[in-house]
């Protein structure tokens, strides 16, 4: 037994350990629980059976030749990995994106949110029981978007499709009518989504009022993303950095008020909802035609390992779809940078597992692992 | 009342049971794999192979090991063909992929100044055995170019075009003689990496 | 017809034989979760004697209620309690000679006094066909108010158990 | 028709009549006993191996899949095919686990869920024993199944099927009763016990689910039933997602397959018995009796495969709220609409049991409004 395991002090408590081989813990992921009969006292999330190295890897490479690890941090949304990470490069060092580029990347964003949120919602429901059937229907539309990323960047889910100072290629022939018809159906498959979870008596009453999180502990644990916003932060980078060019776009920030697993459930439908939204406004945005790479970004592209961006430092970060999402580099002059850091929001995320398991049931505590929306590539690194 | 949402998501499941019969095309999205197979998009990208021009030893690959050093997990090994004085040659004696290793990120494609590799779309790989199976060596690794004009025809063309404009003709003769690209004077591989 | 009417006559031995071995079983086994699965093989075989005897209905409220309720809690309750389930319990003690003396003494008496009484059978009652009507139709006539009175007795005690079971206020 | 009507009893009549003829009495008794139970051993198998099939081919064409379908046609082969798999699997016991309650629980956990069949009456005159206790007979059996889950769970000395075996009895013995209440205005109105009575309380169409009391007592019952038997949406004692497996979490090969057939055939017993107290089980029109008994109680499984293919899982408190609050005094109050359909004369009765089936549907309805979980509204911020 390891130090972190939990020793119970009383005979009559029940010590489990959920994990790390487990099928609802979105992978190699533990938590040692203490129950009272069903319900847990004490929980302690076990971490880093899933730890690459990912920090030192990049320390020891190019710039650009982390980019395709950044995929593998959060594995489902490859395309905002590379986002936060293109951004934190470009501001180090001080590249522009061209105009193009920039629709091209909300667009990509936005969609890994559709893809992400989706796919949450199916795997919650399979933690809260269901046999599958929403997650294949999430996989069914997924499936879209990735024939979309396919098509565009060359490989479904590790995209690699972000160039400091724009993208790897334009949008192939025949990519504009692909999202358009997406974008055009999946408000539609979000309806018949909801009709099949949203007013299900046994998803609410599993869902409403377990695992609340306060506002005021979500602040002080320094959660971010829809975790947050369910809480009733209102508190969305999109919205506060304004990065990119979110600004150029009307949209609203859904925002819970009990902070449960329901909530966190609804704000992100309503999230997608609000994607569509983005979506449709970008696409009759969007130029025709236009430069996909700036051409300091290329001269990187094309010779990663003599690039050289100036000595300084420089943090990126953007509103992944599972919270914040930052780069922080620090450069000194060489090929390399001296320091990478990543701030995860999954594992920032899952700080706060234990406040809002205990007193719940261990079915709960499933279910509110699942509302957390972890992705173990990105909490191990 | 107790029953009705469940009643609701109930319709959502019949409706998608009895669309899966009448109308499976847009009621059932599997796809029966070794029967039937996705097409692949032109830009899929898998794993790298080597580009020839007309017989396999007229590659375009000049053993500069720029990809082996871009690669990210550092997975392509070259060895430059040497002739009898010792001189090196234009030329890789030895070019090894392990496929096992390789992350398919397409950074070699994108780094290559000669346009010798190019990502494929071949992706039933599956071997029994990891260590020297997925060990790919030069022959495996040798293509035609027709190979790449069939699988992804936009990007031959691209690059053919600028090929052209630059004037390098195959590689009948070295490389050495067409003029260097914009961006190539960075490209002198360094003593150290 | 010979033969059947002796092959159940067997059953019935084979039930009563295999309820006392569970019997002994519930006594001398070490874990008292094996104990509680022994009484449930003792309830069992007196189910099956109730069959050869005829009294299908009882049988099968002996199943229902002990077999599916009282040794479902019981082994509820073994599983709950501290795991109590887990230790092996030694089940005999130095008294064991003497309280076995006594108890063969008691079942000598017992059972010489059984055979011994003349026992009056009504051949009526031996033919007649209890089955459920008549008993719901004698528990709700001639047997209302005991019936009551059990009624009021199993409130008491369900009331007392919730009262008993809200430890924590 | 009346030979495809009576085929099975005709058979069994034929093969006692040729024995008949040289053996003496008694031993046809005991070839009759044999036939009847080789029946049964040979029915709940095969329709575990189908109603795997069936389960899996349903909730893939929900989720906009084939389903099973490379061995054989329409994968029909596909359940020998995992048979042959089970059976060729290593078989574990854990070192710590209690040999014998662990290779017991399998072997005993399948017995209550074969003599269930017996009382079913598959056809007219295909009851295997007209037993005069037989719906009671039928409720107390499957109480037995309890006790193999129990042992399964201790014998395994897993955490996680310790839970699932608290699970299993916590359920069953909450579940148990509801389900008992809401077969008694069955009871009341055919003034049987008896399976096979039943059914002829119910023939002509007469079935009792078009009575107010019967078409909402079969809805109770069978919500009990799909919850004694631990499906979807009441699998908890085996949830996946939560507990790894359940009470069957150290079971491998042949001895899971046992776990896994006790679990069908008892599936296929609930809807049989949904069928035949409520559904006017094998009467009807045209078809012969046994295959109308097979279509309603194939339409019962599809039922609950459709709950699988749907629903997400209750919690442990939640699923005895609904059988404690909803379910209990719902099937209570429906003892008494269905005394007074039996009390009152023929074209009245229909009027009064109905409205005051209305009326405890508004009850229950203001009851559970407190407890039924809410709509949300959400705030829009910019």
């Amino acid at each position: 037994m390891s130090d972190t395991a939990v020793h119970s002090q009383e005979p009559q408590l029940l010590e489990v350990s959920i994990g790390p081989q487990h099928p609802s813990t979105h992978g190699v992921f533990r938590m040692n629980v203490v129950l009272d009969g069903e319900t847990i006292v004490k929980l302690k999330p076990v971490m880093g059976y899933l730890h690459r190295n990912h920090e030192q890897l990049a320390e020891n490479m190019s710039y650009l030749a982390s980019m395709p690890y950044t995929d593998r941090l959060d594995y489902i949304c490859s395309m905002t990995n590379n986002f936060a990470y293109a951004m934190a490069v470009e501001k180090l060092a001080g590249i522009d994106v061209p105009e193009r580029a920039q629709y091209i990347r909300v667009l990509m964003a936005e969609l890994t949110r559709l893809i992400n949120h989706t796919l949450l919602v199916g795997f919650l429901l399979n933690d809260l029981g269901a046999f599958f059937t929403p997650t294949l229907y999430a996989f069914r539309e997924r499936e879209k978007i990735l024939d979309f990323f396919e098509a565009t960047a060359g490989s479904r889910m590790m995209c690699n499709y972000f160039r400091f100072g724009g993208v790897k290629a334009d949008l192939p022939a025949g990519g504009m009518e692909q999202v358009k018809e997406i974008v055009k159906n999946y408000s539609r498959f979000l309806d018949e989504f909801e009709r099949l979870l949203t007013s299900n008596e046994i998803l609410r009453s599993r869902c409403q009022n377990v695992g609340i999180l306060s506002k005021e502990l979500a602040v002080n644990a320094s959660i971010t993303g829809p975790i947050l916003r369910a809480s009733g932060v209102n508190y969305d980078i999109r919205k506060v950095d304004k990065y990119s060019i979110y600004d150029r776009f009307e949209f609203k920030v859904p925002l819970g008020k009990v902070g449960d697993v329901y909530d966190r459930y609804y704000v992100r439908i309503l999230e997608m909802r609000e994607s569509i939204k983005i979506l449709q406004q970008l696409l009759k945005q969007m130029p025709e035609k236009g430069e996909i790479l700036s051409a300091k970004g290329a001269a990187a592209a094309k010779s990663p390992r003599m690039w050289k961006p100036p000595a300084g430092d420089a943090y990126g970060r953007i509103e992944s779809p599972k919270g914040e999402l930052g780069f922080y580099l620090v450069s000194d002059g060489s090929p390399k940078p001296y320091r990478y850091h990543v701030r995860p929001p999954s594992f920032i995320n899952i700080t706060i597992l234990e406040d809002m398991c205990l007193g719940q049931k261990v079915a709960d505590a499933i279910v509110i692992l699942g509302s957390v929306d972890i992705v173990l590539g990105e909490v191990d690194r | 009342m107790f029953g009705f949402g469940v009643l609701k998501g109930m319709s959502v499941t019949l409706w998608n049971f009895i669309l899966s019969y009448v109308y499976p095309k847009k009621g059932i999205t599997t796809v029966q794999y070794p029967e039937q197979k996705k097409e692949v998009e032109e830009r899929f990208r898998n794993f790298p192979f080597l580009v020839y021009e007309g017989a396999p030893d007229n590659m375009r690959c000049v053993a500069c090991d720029i990809c082996s050093k871009e690669c990210p997990p550092k997975c392509i090994y070259i060895i430059p063909e040497k002739d009898a004085q010792g001189r090196v040659q234009k030329k890789p004696a030895t070019f090894d992929i392990d496929y096992a290793i390789c992350m398919n990120c397409g950074i070699c494609e994108e780094v290559c100044p000669f346009d010798a590799i190019f990502m494929d779309h071949e992706y039933e790989l599956a071997e029994y055995e990891r260590l020297s199976s997925l060990l790919y060596h030069k022959e495996d690794l040798l293509k035609p170019v027709e190979h790449f004009a069939k699988i992804r025809p936009t990007d031959y063309g691209r690059i053919e075009a600028t090929r052209a404009a630059k004037g390098v003709k195959g590689r009948a003769q070295p490389v050495a003689g067409a003029p260097p690209k914009p961006a190539e004077t960075q490209q002198s591989p360094p003593a150290t990496s | 017809m010979d033969v059947l009417h002796n092959l159940a006559r067997l059953g019935f031995f084979a039930a009563t034989l295999v309820t006392l071995a569970a019997a002994v079983m519930v006594v001398t086994l070490r874990n008292i979760f094996h104990c509680a699965l022994a009484l449930i093989l003792v309830l069992l075989g007196v189910a099956a004697t109730y069959i050869s005897l005829k009294a299908e209905f009882f049988a099968v409220i002996q199943i229902l209620l002990y077999v599916g309720a009282i040794m479902t809690l019981v082994i509820f309750a073994i599983m709950l309690t501290s795991r109590i389930g887990d230790k092996t319990v030694l089940q005999n003690n130095r008294q064991g000679l003497m309280s076995f003396s006594l108890l063969a003494l008691f079942n000598a008496f017992f059972i010489g006094s059984v055979i011994k009484t003349s026992w009056h059978l009504n051949p009526a009652a031996m033919t007649a066909n209890v089955d459920a009507g008549v008993l719901g139709a004698a528990f709700m006539n001639e047997y209302v108010f005991p019936f009551e009175i059990i009624s009021v007795v199993l409130i008491v005690a369900l009331v007392g158990a919730i009262i008993l079971g809200r430890s924590d206020q | 028709m009346e030979t495809s009507e009576s085929i099975f009893v005709v058979i069994k009549k034929a093969i006692l009549g040729f024995f008949h003829g040289f053996l003496p009495d008694w031993t046809v008794v005991i070839i009759s006993i044999l036939i009847s139970v080789t029946a049964i051993v040979i029915f709940g198998p095969v329709t575990m191996m189908f109603l795997t099939w069936l389960e899996r081919k349903v909730v893939g064409r929900i989720q906009n899949r084939y389903g099973p379908n490379r061995a054989g046609i329409f994968g029909l082969l596909q359940p020998i095919a995992d048979g042959v798999k089970m059976l060729t699997k290593e078989d574990i016991v854990p070192r710590a686990a209690d040999k014998v309650t662990h290779f017991l629980a399998p072997v005993i956990v399948v017995i209550p869920a074969l003599l269930v069949f017996s009382v079913l009456p598959f056809g007219r005159g295909m009851a295997a024993v007209n037993l005069n206790v037989g719906l009671l007979f039928f409720l107390a059996v499957s109480t037995m199944s309890t006790i193999a889950i129990f042992m399964g769970s201790w014998g395994s000395r897993n955490k996680f099927s310790l839970l699932g075996g608290m699970r299993a009895v916590a359920q069953m013995v909450s579940y148990e009763i509801p389900m008992v209440m809401s077969v008694v205005p069955v009871i009341l109105v055919t003034g049987s016990l008896s399976m096979v009575s039943i059914v002829e309380a119910q023939l002509g169409g007469k079935w009792f689910v078009l009575t107010p009391w019967g078409f909402f007592g079969a809805i109770v019952f069978f919500l009990c039933g799909v919850a004694e038997v631990n499906r979807t949406p009441f699998d908890l004692p085996e949830g996946e997602s939560e507990i790894i497996a359940g009470f069957h979490t150290e079971y491998s090969g042949m001895k899971f397959a046992l776990f896994y057939m006790a679990e069908f055939m008892s599936a296929f017993a609930i809807a049989g018995l949904t069928a035949t107290l409520f559904f006017g089980g094998w009467d009807g029109p045209l078809l012969p009796s046994w295959l109308w008994f097979l279509v309603k109680s194939y339409a019962m499984i599809f039922i609950m495969i459709w709950f699988r293919g749907t629903l997400p899982r209750f919690r442990i408190d939640q699923l005895m709220g609904f059988a404690w609050k909803l379910l209990l005094p719902f099937a209570l109050l429906n003892i008494f609409v269905a005394a007074l359909w039996q009390m009152l004369p023929a074209p009245k009765n229909l009027i009064v049991s109905g409205i005051a089936e209305a009326v405890i549907l508004v009850i229950v309805f203001f009851a559970s409004r407190k407890d039924s979980p809410k709509k949300r509204t959400y705030v829009f911020a910019d």
